[in-house]
């Protein structure tokens, strides 16, 4: 399982990207760093030339990617932080793409939302009979959900969908039958276009922000929106109301929570339902971009939310780091192949700061390692032109792995995360 | 102070004359699969009083206390509060009507703060906010008012004992609670930490409430109880009048006998040192000292007792030299003479880079402080369990493989030479009591005959008879030569057993103390720093 | 000699008339109602046996298609002939089946048999190069921007087959067209075929880089290229069959300008035909061009009526050998 | 506890598991109008000719194999608490490479098969030794970092199929490895049937199976019978209290790891050397993810995990016979799901009536006690020591 171990007395980190640039600094930092890597990126695209990385298609794409992660790995966190293990998420995501089509085809868009959800609640229902009623291992509960999930779909399809006259067939639903509504940002980022206008300048910082900016403001689905919304939202619901307190005392000391009248059992429960609610409104999203549910349209995704959750140190901020982060890599190998390459750079110039940072702190070995590192990068990015399609393709997730190494680890699960809860048993 | 409580202001206002007890309970019988943890029990505390409950572990103190709080029903029996009677289905109904409780192990999360331990369950909230600006209003106002003196805005993993404890009481108070329950408050505090409970104590019965307290230290309980109710085998055998009765009658009502003593026989300290730690210094993650420049000798035949306030480094000090933590400078030292294939190794090796594994090979032996966590293995069988810590030893061991037929065999005969109780080898560990598993733990470790043996509280939460077997055990090893380490939280342990007490305090050695004539009073002293080595001189 | 055979087998399982033609089917991965490549594949023996009579039994692999063999054995034990297995992926395993059952016959769609050589066993292959050049001159015709994207959803030689004929199409009608090509997943990783939203977001880069139309040869995750053309006001073609037909929902139809044609279905029909015939012609490979209709443009939805002239021409030029499309880009 | 009654308690969750997936199966089936009982009948049925007998049970071994290696590699982690959800990329990798070493050279017969098995445990090693590093070093958790090595490994697999390993010529449909030559491949065990006097079907019995029995009978040993496997299994039990008694915790996940990934190695090796001889782009997939499933079937025992593959095998043949008798394929794998969830919830049900029972057993004291406190001496504590509870109340207590 995942054991992160930390030693008593350290800070809870604020995740690992944080934590490599500032050592777990304060919200107040965010917008430095916000901006350092703006200026580090967009210099980065004027000396290689790649406009993807910082053009408003990229950030939607980016965005669009990051969500259905993002919405998983906000599954996670509710129900990790009431101390149950979600493995589950993929299968409760793909639960939830089905849930969408289904209603989605028969009631319009708005159904296939409530569906999904529902669908997806119903899988981490049954994760949460497992595990906290009948004190299931929670690996292996998610496990099992995993498989039956894949299962159920293939067969409520082959039920609804084989000789049905809207359309559809054991693979796919029929289409939605009608679209979620988009929306823009006026004058900035639709109509007159201001931010697209400075993005075609190609001015050095100035054409990224406004790139940026309108990549996440312009032409943005509703679901997006709301999930965007939930981030802080979970915030202030685990960390801001009783119900939160209530909620993650279960996931540090359910023992504790018992013993102050806090029903722990029935916080678990709702907090396992309303993962696999969020993870199958991953699935909605999903459903949402195709119109359509297709099997094993998930791709994995629900695991990757799930990394992206521990990559996030289990709080929302993090975990919309880390999906941020996977979308935007995932986004650039998707958009340009080239665009991968200039990373190297990036990745050079993230290195040779760490290099000399290290050797500020007379960390000589670590110095040489990383200085090392940015040397090969910065070759390959002077020698490479194009990465054959297999390595580009794993971009994202080399990407995060490097991150999470490289971060030092100060993450913090919750104390109780993955422990069976019984009763009257400490 | 002794006296009765609320002598001072008269009977408290809330009192009732005759049966209106403030809490009674009536034939109250509690059974769990194949054990009946309360039968048939009768308690009556009046409101205002402080009320003791005393008996043997596995009485059925804590059980009894849990049907009280609404922890689990009873199956028979009926609770009455004021003359009322009440059913609890869970802690929250007993919340609501006035009790608290503090329990045995400490229920707090530790990645939180005071205040969210302190509230949670019964938040104060503006709309759907949690009203952090109100909860820490009245928790300061608690905190001055009761003095725990807490600061609802530090985390609780950065707390000592001490302050923990005073969060949970801060709990219970923040509630409203009018009955407070305490199960063996006093177990890690030392003196004048325990002092300072009484007084607080003290503080809440002046205002009304009414304190229910367990605890093993029958001196303890004879100060501050009013009355004392003693509980054997899970049945009350009777109360007691805390003026009138003596620690020792009180302890003959609890188990039938006499006290055991921990009294050392005659010296047996030999010359060649088995255990030599020089300079050792262990660091926290953030470069903190946790245990700072220590410097300690064993000899063949000596107890060295530590003596210390909990989280004062004892059990880094234990880790260190047991190689489950780096150092961060310094060095071990062991004899391992009687150990290795067959050519004996003369006098002290350095052993400071060895592996944990190396130096058990070389003849260290190890009771952990926390036998479910470092001790022992619950889900496995006891010839499992034999083994455990001595992989590679015989008679376990037979080249790369596990023997299990001979592992079974002497798992019987510890069983039978140290009188653990269970049906078989084949039993799983957590079928027995925390004595017997503990008896087990000695008899492993034992068996290898080590050289040192490092016994952190070695009977913590063990009973009266455990303990007395446990410590005959531990003075039959000394008097064949080996060298023990001893850390304890129990004064009259330390004293009792040791050739030579070492005070830590802070991570440093501040004191050595000769035990026979230190009093308890003065070794809390020093393990708070209220005294120090200088005075001692 | 050989057409003896195929009848022989026939009569021989059948017992006689085609009344009793049992035909057997195994699909690719996803089976029946993928509402795609499977599902032409059974239109077509559903078309033969309205014409010939008989049933058919089509059985689905399992979900890493690792029964695949079973899947042919089993049809062939149970006395189906002529068994018609569907996709490529068949042609790992194909080999030592047609040996082990010499009196059935089989066909394998999409995978080149000539190597086997095995008497009972053609090989169904598309010029799907051909038909894609026809895509090809229709989106550079039909371009605004000078500009048109390609989508291909796993990077195999089949779907490069589809992209060479596209980029080789559009450059004969515009030499300076800009042809933006991207798959979705590399090869080995399957998952290209069924991942719209990966899809929509290769497409809608294309779009936002300034091409405004897009043909896809990507499976289930060609709903996202639609999508993205949807959103973004551009156009998309369809692949395999055609998609303005099947995909249910009139805002994609909208965008659907033309469907390369791969008519499995056709193939599979024209097979059976002459197995019942008894013109049937084993071990080598039988490959459905445009000249056979086996590959072609769809016109469903009127939108490239203006250009049908120019495509025919092109059409023309291919089935005389006048142009040489490549298979490899 | 009497031989029957421990009998008795292992077989308690296997038999409570199957139960359990019946009845659920058949209310799923019946709530579909699908007779239940055809559906098992056609599932035990393996044809009528001996031939068709003969190869209905091939064809389940040699699906079963990978499954049984797969299961392996998970279970060697699982015992020590280690979740490898990585098995998937460490076999894809291990896989292509050893399938291009093995084309690549030109070794006699047995030293040929040696050699690609080398490779392919090595490369499998290697893979997951690269999770146990992050770990030990980095603090990653192991689950992050096998997802995301699983789909590195599916790209870098990509990459190398297509770039430097390919020996598929330009434009076949299907892109491979060369061809592994004879000396290379591992010939069928038809012989076997011959021998034994039965039917000897076309299909070849996988010559891997022999290797995979002697592999799960050294599993079996290391794992219940040597210091390491016991250090492996109290690791997973309590890595606090492996660590206090002398077990190296990093090292423990590092060799846990190697060799969980040196199994995982040899997952598509069965399947190479019986039929493909080559890794193609259709190579079969998901057999890491199922090795999961058949590990937690089998409860990380190796004779568990033996019969969790067969029974995931004969589960998997049935979907041929099943569609060809008009049932839907999901049947099979509704069954699937509803197995491995039915015997997670055994397994938990049993391991706490197991716990119970022996909690239960000690409450009867092999020998009588004398129950009487006063008699008993401190220095010789028989008497009253030990919980108090333990004696009287226990043996008064109503059950
Ligand atoms: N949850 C439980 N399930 C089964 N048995 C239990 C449970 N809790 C307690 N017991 C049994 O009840 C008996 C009484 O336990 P209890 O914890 O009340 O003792 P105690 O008097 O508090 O002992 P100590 O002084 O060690 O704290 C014990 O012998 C134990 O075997
Ligand atoms: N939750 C539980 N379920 C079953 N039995 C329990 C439980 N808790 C305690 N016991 C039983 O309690 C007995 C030990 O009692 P008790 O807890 O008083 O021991 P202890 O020495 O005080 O241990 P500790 O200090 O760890 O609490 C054992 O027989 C054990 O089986
Ligand atoms: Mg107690
Ligand atoms: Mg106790």
């Amino acid at each position: 399982m995942s054991t992160v171990v930390t030693s008593p007395g350290t800070r809870p980190s604020r995740g690992p990207l944080t934590d490599l640039l500032t050592g777990g600094g304060k919200g107040r930092r965010f917008l430095w760093i916000a901006l350092a890597v703006i200026v580090l990126v967009s210099l980065v695209r004027v000396i290689s030339g790649e406009e993807a990385l910082t053009s408003s298609s990229t950030m939607s794409a980016a965005l669009l990617l990051a969500v259905p992660i993002g919405l998983a790995a906000l599954g996670g966190l509710f129900s990790e932080r009431a101390g149950v293990v979600n493995i589950g998420l993929e299968g409760m995501m793909i639960l939830g793409t089905w849930g969408a089509g289904y209603a989605g085809y028969q009631w319009g868009w708005g159904a296939a939302l409530v569906g999904g959800v529902l669908f997806g609640a119903l899988g981490g229902l049954l994760h949460a009979i497992a595990t906290v009623t009948f004190g299931v291992d929670h690996v292996v509960s998610g496990v099992a959900i995993n498989i039956l999930a894949a299962g159920v779909a293939r067969f409520l399809s082959e039920l609804f969908y084989t000789d049905n006259p809207a359309g559809g067939g054991v693979t796919q639903s029929p289409a939605m039958s009608s679209d979620p509504p988009r929306l823009s940002l006026p004058v900035l980022s639709s109509g007159p276009d201001l931010l697209g206008d400075l993005e075609r300048q190609h001015w050095f910082l100035i054409s990224d922000i406004a790139g940026v900016l309108r990549g996440l403001t312009g032409d943005i689905g509703v679901l997006t929106i709301l999930a965007v919304l939930l981030i802080p939202a979970s915030y202030l619901l685990l960390w801001r109301t009783a119900f939160g307190l209530r909620l993650r005392s279960c996931g540090e000391n359910p023992a504790a929570a018992d013993s102050l009248g806090v029903a722990v059992y029935r916080m678990k429960y709702i907090a396992v339902i309303i993962s696999g609610g969020l993870a199958g409104m991953g699935g909605v999203f999903l459903v949402f971009i195709a119109g359509i549910y297709r099997e094993n349209q998930t791709n994995g995704r629900g695991f990757i939310g799930l990394a992206a959750l521990i990559f996030g140190n289990w709080r929302p901020g993090g975990l919309a780091t880390g999906a941020g982060l996977f979308g935007f890599a995932d986004a650039l190998q998707l958009r340009s192949r080239s665009a991968v390459v200039a990373l190297l750079l990036l990745v050079a110039v993230l290195l040779a700061g760490v290099a000399v940072w290290q050797s500020v702190r007379r960390r000589l070995l670590q110095a040489i390692l990383a200085g090392a590192f940015a040397a090969a990068a910065l070759t390959g990015f002077v020698l490479i032109d194009e990465l054959p399609p297999g390595i580009v393709s794993f971009t994202p997730h080399l990407t995060t792995l490097l991150v999470l190494s490289l971060a030092s680890q100060r993450l913090r699960m919750p104390q109780a995360d993955g422990l069976v809860y019984r009763r009257g048993e400490h | 102070m002794a006296a009765t409580g609320g002598t001072g202001d008269g009977p408290p206002p809330g009192a009732r004359s005759g049966d209106a007890y403030a809490v009674e309970l009536r034939g109250i019988t509690k059974r769990f699969p194949g054990v009946v943890a309360n039968r048939d029990i009768e308690l009556r505390v009046r409101r205002g009083e402080v009320h003791a409950i005393v008996g043997e572990n596995g009485a059925g103190k804590s059980t009894l206390m849990k049907t009280l709080y609404g922890m689990h029903r009873p199956d028979e029996g009926k609770i009455l509060l004021d003359g009322r009677e009440v059913h609890f289905k869970s802690p929250a109904d007993a919340i609501e009507a006035g009790i608290g409780m503090v329990h045995q192990h400490f229920m707090l999360a530790d990645n939180f703060t005071v205040l969210e331990n302190v509230v949670l369950g019964s938040e104060p909230t503006k709309g759907v906010r949690l009203d952090r600006a109100e909860a820490r209003r009245r928790i300061r106002e608690i905190s001055e008012r009761y003095s725990l003196d807490l600061d609802p805005d530090e985390l609780v993993e950065n707390l000592g004992v001490g302050a923990r404890q005073r969060v949970e009481i801060a709990k219970v108070l923040y509630r409203g609670a009018t009955v407070l329950i305490l199960d063996e408050p006093t177990a890690v505090l030392v003196p004048h930490e325990v002092d300072e409970l009484f007084g607080n104590l003290a503080e809440l019965t002046r205002e009304g409430l009414t304190v229910m307290f367990i605890s093993h230290k029958l001196d303890e309980v004879r100060r501050v109880a009013d009355a004392i109710t003693v509980i054997r085998r899970g049945t009350t055998v009777g109360t007691a009048d805390p003026r009138t009765t003596t620690v020792k009658e009180l302890a003959e009502m609890m188990v039938g006998s006499e006290l055991p003593s921990p009294e050392t026989r005659s010296s047996t300290v030999r010359d060649e040192p088995v255990l030599v730690l020089r300079g050792l210094t262990v660091r926290s993650r953030e470069g903190r000292a946790l245990v700072d420049d220590v410097g300690l000798t064993v000899r063949a035949g000596e107890v060295v007792g530590i003596a210390g306030v909990e989280g004062n480094g004892q059990a880094e000090l234990v880790d260190a030299i047991m190689g489950l933590r780096p150092l961060a400078a310094g060095q071990v030292q062991l004899d391992g003479g009687t150990t290795g294939d067959g050519g004996d190794v003369a006098g002290l090796e350095d052993i400071t880079g060895w592996s944990t594994r190396a130096r058990r090979e070389a003849g260290l032996g190890f009771i952990p402080e926390d036998r479910h966590r470092q001790g022992i293995l619950l889900d496995a069988p006891l010839w499992e369990n034999r083994i455990l810590g001595h992989q590679t030893l015989p008679p376990a061991a037979k080249g790369q493989f596990i023997d299990r037929k001979a592992a079974r065999a002497d798992t019987e005969r510890i069983m039978q030479e140290y009188d653990v109780r269970a049906p078989g080898p084949d039993t799983l560990a957590v079928a027995l009591s925390g004595g017997n598993q503990q008896k087990l733990i000695v008899g492993r470790e034992m068996s290898s005959s080590p050289r040192l043996l490092i016994a952190a509280h070695p009977t913590r939460g063990v009973d009266v008879g455990a303990q007395a077997a446990i410590w005959e055990l531990l003075k039959d090893a000394r008097a064949e030569g080996m060298g023990i380490l001893l850390i304890s939280a129990d004064l009259d342990e330390l004293i009792g057993l040791s050739d030579t007490l070492q005070v830590m305090l802070r991570g440093r050695l501040v004191a050595t103390l000769d035990p026979a004539t230190v009093t308890p009073e003065d070794l809390g002293g020093y393990m708070t720093g209220a005294r120090s080595a200088a005075g001692a001189a | 000699a050989s057409d003896e055979d195929g009848g022989d087998a026939a009569t021989g399982n059948g017992g006689g008339g085609s009344e009793d033609l049992k035909i057997g089917v195994a699909y690719d991965t996803g089976g029946r109602g993928d509402r795609s490549f499977n599902d032409s594949a059974i239109a077509g023996v559903e078309a033969a046996i309205e014409e010939h009579g008989g049933e058919v039994r089509d059985l689905s692999p399992n979900s890493d298609a690792s029964n695949r063999v079973e899947l042919l054995t089993q049809l062939a034990d149970e006395g189906y002939n002529p068994v018609i297995a569907v996709g490529f992926a068949y042609g790992d395993v194909i080999a030592d089946v047609v040996e082990q059952y010499p009196d059935t016959t089989f066909a394998i769609i999409d995978s080149s048999v000539e190597e086997i050589g095995a008497e009972n066993l053609t090989g169904l292959l598309f010029a799907e190069e051909q038909g894609s050049y026809l895509a090809g001159v229709a989106a550079a015709l039909k371009t605004e921007t000078d500009h048109i994207g390609f989508v291909g959803g796993v990077e195999t030689p089949l779907i490069q087959k589809f992209e060479a004929g596209y980029v080789a199409g559009a450059t004969a009608v515009n030499p300076d067209i800009q042809v933006d090509v991207q798959y979705i997943s590399p090869a080995g990783d399957f998952s290209g075929f069924n991942d719209p939203a990966r899809g929509q977001i290769v497409a809608q880069g294309m779009f936002d880089a300034g091409a405004d139309i897009v043909y896809h040869a990507a499976g289930g995750s060609g709903l996202g290229v639609f999508q993205a053309a949807a959103a973004s006001g551009g156009r998309a073609i369809g692949v395999d069959s055609d998609q303005y037909q099947t995909v249910d929902d009139p805002a994609l139809q909208a965008v659907i300008m033309t469907s390369m044609l791969k008519r499995v279905d056709n193939a599979v029909e024209s097979f059976i035909d002459s197995y019942v015939e008894g013109d049937f012609e084993g071990g080598q490979d039988v490959v459905y061009d445009l000249e056979s209709e086996g590959v072609g443009l769809s016109d469903s939805g009127g939108f490239i009526e203006d250009i049908q002239g120019d495509i025919d021409d092109y059409r023309q030029q291919i089935i005389d050998g006048e142009i040489e499309v490549p298979t490899t880009p | 506890m009497s031989v029957v009654r421990r009998m008795g308690m292992a077989l308690f969750a296997p038999v409570l598991a199957v139960v359990g997936a019946l009845v659920i199966s058949t209310a799923v089936m019946a709530a579909l109008q699908v007779n239940p009982l055809r559906v098992f009948e056609v599932m035990v049925d393996f044809g009528d000719s001996p031939a068709q007998q003969i190869t209905a049970l091939v064809v389940i071994l040699n699906r079963a194999i990978p499954l049984f290696l797969a299961g392996l590699a998970v279970a060697i982690a699982f015992r020590m608490g280690l979740f490898n959800i990585g098995v998937e990329g460490q076999y894809r990798l291990a896989t292509i490479v050893a399938a291009a070493a093995g084309a690549a050279v030109t070794l006699p017969g047995p030293l040929h098969v040696l050699f690609i098995i080398a490779v392919a445990v090595v490369v499998g090693a290697f893979w997951a030794g690269i999770v146990a590093v992050l770990k030990v070093t980095r603090g990653v958790s192991e689950v992050i970092s096998s997802i995301m090595l699983n789909f590195i490994a599916l790209g870098l697999a990509s990459y190398l199929l297509t770039g430097p390993f390919r020996g598929s010529e330009e434009g076949a449909s299907i892109i491979s490895t060369a061809e592994i030559p004879e000396s290379g491949q591992l010939g069928g065990l038809n012989a076997v049937f011959d021998v034994l006097g039965l039917a000897n079907p076309p299909r070849q019995l996988y010559g891997f199976l022999p290797l995979a029995i002697v592999l799960g009978v050294a599993l079996a040993v290391l794992l219940n019978r040597t210091r390491f496997g016991y250090d492996l299994k109290i690791s997973g039990m309590s890595p606090s209290a492996a660590g206090a008694s002398g077990v190296d915790a990093r090292a423990m996940v590092l060799k846990a790891m190697l060799l969980s990934g040196a199994v995982a190695g040899l997952i598509g090796l069965p399947d190479l050397f019986g039929t493909t001889h080559s890794y193609t782009t259709d190579f079969t997939a998901g057999l890491g993810f199922l090795g999961i499933a058949v590990a937690l079937l089998g409860r990380n025992r190796p004779l568990g995990i033996a019969f969790a593959a067969l029974l995931f095998a004969f589960l998997d043949r049935a979907l041929v016979p099943l569609q060809i008798a008009d049932f839907p394929a999901s049947v099979v794998t509704i069954i699937q799901g509803t197995i491995v969830l039915a015997v997670v919830v055994a397994n938990e049900v049993a391991r706490r009536v197991t716990r119970r029972s022996a909690e239960r057993g000690s409450a009867e004291p092999p020998a009588p006690v004398a129950g009487d406190g006063g008699s008993a001496a401190m220095q010789t504590p028989s008497g009253p020591a030990g919980p108090a509870g333990d004696t009287d109340e226990r043996q008064g207590a109503p059950r």
